[in-house]
């Protein structure tokens, strides 16, 4: 598991930066809102956390087509499958997600913060948003697996598996702002949507890994 | 692996009635074979016969239409105790190769030999810190032969284990192969190259009489 | 616009879905039907051939 | 994994033949029940009185209300049918998820139309992004993903596994979608979101939407039966045409094992 | 040249990228967006121009940055290469960009009316967008490729083609954004941007493939 | 092709003191060699000696050290007139056999035979409509050398051909390149397993460099 999670890793720094591509997407997102809502410094800062939890869920999508045709391509997949006594299946995807995590989504949440200051938004919910981030974006990362999994045979899944994705990241996503605009706003709680973000991910830490090592071990048919 | 070990001395691979189909037609019908430990197989046939079929279901990779595989005693999946070794390399070309054969050792338990000694057994310790991307065909197919060594497995499943090796190589590989089946490994191999290793069985695809 | 015109849009365009719907089902089934006769009778061919 | 299956290709045809056969005789009478149903259902929904609130536009529910319903029925169908191909490894199931898919997307759309030609006068706005509406439109997307997963494989055999899956996995989204909208509808914006629950439906609202919702069913059965016989029989053409191919016509090979002297 | 445009489109399409699936994409990602801003539907159609923009980056960035990765893994790309005296290589790289993006921006561009009225923009607002998106995505492409070509010379491209690509596509980005809002934002002028787009997409429909044609050459030592 | 077409009776590859290296390392040096219309080479030696990196020099993939390749008697470059197969098969394994070969046909200039008899040629006119991605290692292997048939370069370079290839299919290959040698065509051809074709030169790498 470890091994894995390592060698991943290792992986994605080698084959150089997917993390950045993610990390400069997010950074053209943040730069263009400005420019589209116009100059009202409030309506920024009060949007701002939306912005920034949409270019961070799309930023995510970025590469999360290949977390398994890459070892589909090059035979290791099988090694994986074989080892399921092992190591099981729903772990090693797991391991993967991990991985996929801190190369793609710790990036963003390390980046997070800067961004909320080009977006001038009051302090409190910088660091609220970037909490959120960190406690979201990896539920984005294990639906993914997911949707990588079920297209795993597809060459170049891209744009699919973004389309099978999304519908599920939504309620991810609404806790998320909700979250973030509750420590600001007045009359918005913070804590209660903020748990059901925690709650949601544990969820889709379970589910995400089952289902998709299940669909693993049926890609032949 | 554990219940590979206890049960060791009386393993046996057997192979019933086994009717494979792919991309719905049928690629053979009632492969029928038992392999006791120490003893080998040898899969030939012409392109398309369906040796890496045999050996993807073998190793649980595809649904049997019918019949069935399994590992006596205790009728354990073969996955439980085998290497498979595909057409491909399952080595990543951006990671040095001591990188990628110690990632096979920590994933897959068991631990045998270690990583230098795995390559020095294929003669490529000299290759240890270079990139997988940057070997030759025949440097990167002896390193994922050194694969198997890395991990004790009973059972072994390979696919044209000696494509692209050179006179040499193809004898070590041999050499490999003849020691494992006298440590009471089991092995199937598919190839259309000989190796000469004595005593094994083999199984043969023909063209059906018309 | 009278409501009376939204009332029956929404009814002509269900059934023009609806109604595409089955007469697509409908000619499909025609035309499979078809294919299936044609082959069954011509019998076996190279597919290159066949359409 | 290596648990005995029926054999693909032509083998596993012979459950499909009997489909056939049974629902070549059941099909005309589902036609006449749907549009008996449908029809009753329509003219007394035209004769029943206006709602005092939503006017005329009251009748758009009748064909709103039950196709929303049928959205969310068809996906149930596609559940149940993703789990025959999983588990039951039923020849048929992958068959009706495919049947299934483009009718689900079709109610789903109706909904979404009706629903909108509704809001125009009553909310005085097409679209709003209020919660049901979202989550409908979720919905409708969940369905066109299930249709481009199926068709972004060009082997139907192949996609058959990972599309039940996605089915199954998406049905775990139809409830969270549902909460999730109330936490977001308490979205801080001056929103133009309108609270809407429906009207307390009258009696002499309620039959005819009753029976409509019944029509709509049985339509939806006939057209899934009749795209299914359509799947079969196309499978059937795919297979002839394969078989056309030397490669598949060709006897599967003989197989020699022979003992070597023992090492 | 056609064959190679021909033969991508077909991949694109076969391994989940056909047009559907692109209209597929950009709805998602349009649908997302009110759940994380919410429901103002002003605020919607001022931000609609962007949001778009952005799907119409990320659709591009998914699998560019593997355009020839993809040929240089199956031995193609020396194919390409090796026939450059029939074909010169900014040929091919240019019929290797017309295909991508006919997969990934055209879709958009069809669809982009449609998303108007979901986010409820103004006609004029739409048709600037749609015609801004015609003009612009091509421009994302052709740049998208320069970085492509580096990421298959190089083991360590990834990298480098963030940073080559997006600082030129930030600014594409921008004015794209801008031409589309200055159709209806007084004050916010609308030619000025648009021609500038034009003239970014004709610059780099000529540079992007004479550079990564020149990098492909490079391929080894 | 033209500038092929024209000067063709009197082509020549010529390599002269050819010196390469990589990853800073010099893999051979002072390599040479003239090859006329109807010669070929046979390239051996053990994994790792050179061979492929030769071929990929003639073909102009990789920075020459010193020395040169060119194509007497007007010096083109070699690519102007060559087929280059390399390991791998330049085929997309989502497009079936058809489609990527009609590719292939229309990519390069100058069509030889037709899609379907280049098929005929390696016996595989059975899987015109299969997926390339599910066909087996051989089958591929032999689509991929039905490619060098669908348009005319005279000269072949190529790269452990009959990797994969059953025994039927090798002899088939061998005809395949006598036929095109006798048709006035150059070959460079780098393999372990012996390829019998008459009368054509060797170059053998003696030790691999460690
Ligand atoms: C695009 C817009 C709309 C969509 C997507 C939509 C969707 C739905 C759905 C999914 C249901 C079924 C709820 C359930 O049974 O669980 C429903 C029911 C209903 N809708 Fe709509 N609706 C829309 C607009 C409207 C409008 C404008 C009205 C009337 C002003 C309306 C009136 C009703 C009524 C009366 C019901 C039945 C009562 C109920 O089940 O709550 N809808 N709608
Ligand atoms: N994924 C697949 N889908 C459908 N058919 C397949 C698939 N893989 C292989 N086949 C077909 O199954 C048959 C057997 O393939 P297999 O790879 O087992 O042959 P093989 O004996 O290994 O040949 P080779 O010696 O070339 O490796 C071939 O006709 C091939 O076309
Ligand atoms: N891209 C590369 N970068 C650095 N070194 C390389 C690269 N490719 C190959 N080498 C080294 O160059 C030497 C020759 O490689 P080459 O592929 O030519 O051998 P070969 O003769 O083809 O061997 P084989 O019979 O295995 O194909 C090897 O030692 C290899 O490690
Ligand atoms: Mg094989
Ligand atoms: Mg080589």
């Amino acid at each position: 598991m470890i091994a894995l999670i390592i060698r991943d890793v290792r992986l994605g720094i080698r084959s150089g930066g997917s993390g950045l591509i993610g990390v400069l997407f997010f950074l053209s997102v943040v730069a263009v809102t400005p420019f589209a809502i116009g100059p009202d410094l409030n309506l920024l800062a009060q949007i701002g956390p939306a912005i920034l939890w949409i270019g961070a869920l799309l930023a995510s999508l970025l590469g999360l087509d290949r977390l398994f045709q890459i070892d589909l391509e090059d035979g290791s997949l099988d090694v994986l499958v074989l080892a399921r006594h092992d190591q099981p299946l729903a772990l090693t995807v797991f391991s993967k997600c991990v991985a996929h995590w801190l190369i793609t989504g710790l990036p963003l949440v390390i980046a997070a913060p800067l961004f909320g200051i080009l977006l001038n938004m009051p302090l409190e919910a910088t660091a609220a948003t970037t909490a959120t981030l960190l406690m979201g974006t990896p539920a984005i990362t294990f639906i993914g697996a997911m949707g990588a999994s079920v297209t795993a045979t597809l060459p170049r899944g891209g744009l699919l598996v973004s389309v099978i994705v999304l519908p599920f990241v939504i309620p991810v996503l609404i806790f998320g702002v909700q979250a973030a605009l509750g420590a600001t706003l007045a009359g918005v709680p913070f804590m209660q949507p903020f748990l059901f973000l925690c709650a949601t991910t544990l969820f889709f830490c379970v589910l995400g890994p089952l289902s998709a090592g299940y669909a693993l071990r049926q890609l032949e048919g | 692996m554990l219940i590979g070990a206890m049960k060791w001395d009386d393993m046996r691979l057997v192979v019933e009635d086994l009717y494979v189909s792919r991309g719905g037609r049928t690629i053979f019908e009632g492969v029928r074979f038992e392999l006791a430990r120490g003893q080998g197989l040898i899969v030939t046939g012409p392109n398309g016969a369906g040796k890496s079929t045999l050996l993807r279901a073998i190793a649980g990779f595809l649904p049997l239409d019918r019949g069935s595989v399994s590992v006596l005693p205790n009728a354990d999946p073969v996955w439980v105790h085998a290497h498979f070794l595909n057409t491909f390399n399952a080595m990543k070309t951006a990671l040095t190769v001591a990188e990628n054969l110690s990632f096979h050792q920590q994933f897959t338990g068991a631990a045998a030999l270690g990583v230098e000694d795995a390559l020095e057994r294929v003669g490529l310790l000299h290759v240890l810190d270079n990139r997988f991307g940057d070997l030759s065909t025949g440097q990167r197919r002896r390193v994922a032969l050194a694969r198997l060594l890395l991990n004790h497995r009973p059972i072994w499943l390979i696919d044209e284990p000696t494509t692209g090796l050179d006179k040499a190589s193809e004898a070590t590989f041999a050499r490999i192969l003849a020691e494992h089946l006298n440590g009471d490994g089991l092995v199937v191999a598919a190839t259309h190259l000989p190796i000469d290793v004595p005593g094994v069985k083999s199984l043969r695809f023909e063209e059906a009489p018309v | 616009m009278s409501h009376m015109t939204f009332v029956l849009l929404s009814y002509g365009i269900t059934i023009l879905i609806l109604g595409g719907l089955v007469a697509w089902l409908w000619l499909d089934a025609s035309a499979t039907r078809a294919d299936l006769a044609r082959l069954e009778t011509q019998g076996v061919k190279r597919r290159s051939e066949v359409s | 994994m290596s648990a005995p299956r029926k054999p693909s290709g032509f083998g596993a045809l012979a459950n499909p033949t009997r489909f056939m056969a049974l629902s070549a005789k059941i099909l005309p009478w589902l036609w006449g029940i749907a549009s008996l149903l449908i029809g009753v259902g329509l003219l007394w929904a035209w004769n029943a009185p206006e709602d005092y609130q939503q006017g005329i536009t009251v009748r758009i529910m009748y064909v709103h209300v039950p196709s929303a319903w049928m959205a969310m029925f068809i996906y149930m169908v596609l559940a149940v049918s993703a789990l025959g191909v999983l588990i039951w490894r039923h020849p048929l199931a992958d068959v009706s998820i495919r049947a299934a898919v483009p009718l689900g997307a079709a109610f789903t759309l109706i909904c979404l139309i009706t629903g909108s030609l509704w809001g125009r006068p009553m909310w005085g706005t097409w679209w709003v992004w209020d919660a049901r509406l979202t989550s409908v439109f979720v919905l409708f997307l969940m369905y066109l993903g299930i249709f481009a997963l199926q068709r972004a494989m060009d082997d139907p055999v192949k996609a058959a596994r990972p599309a039940a899956i996605l089915v199954l996995v998406g049905v775990i989204n139809i409830p969270i979608i549902r909460f999730s909208v109330d936490w977001w509808n308490t979205l801080h914006q001056p929103a133009s979101v309108i609270r809407f629950d429906g009207p307390t439906i009258h009696p002499t609202m309620l039959w005819p939407l009753l029976i409509c919702g019944i029509g709509f069913t049985v339509l939806f059965f006939a057209m899934h039966m009749l795209g299914m016989r359509n799947i079969v029989r196309r499978r059937r053409v795919e297979g002839l045409r394969r078989a056309g191919t030397r490669d598949a016509t060709a006897k599967p090979m003989r197989v020699i094992v022979e003992e070597g002297g023992t090492s």
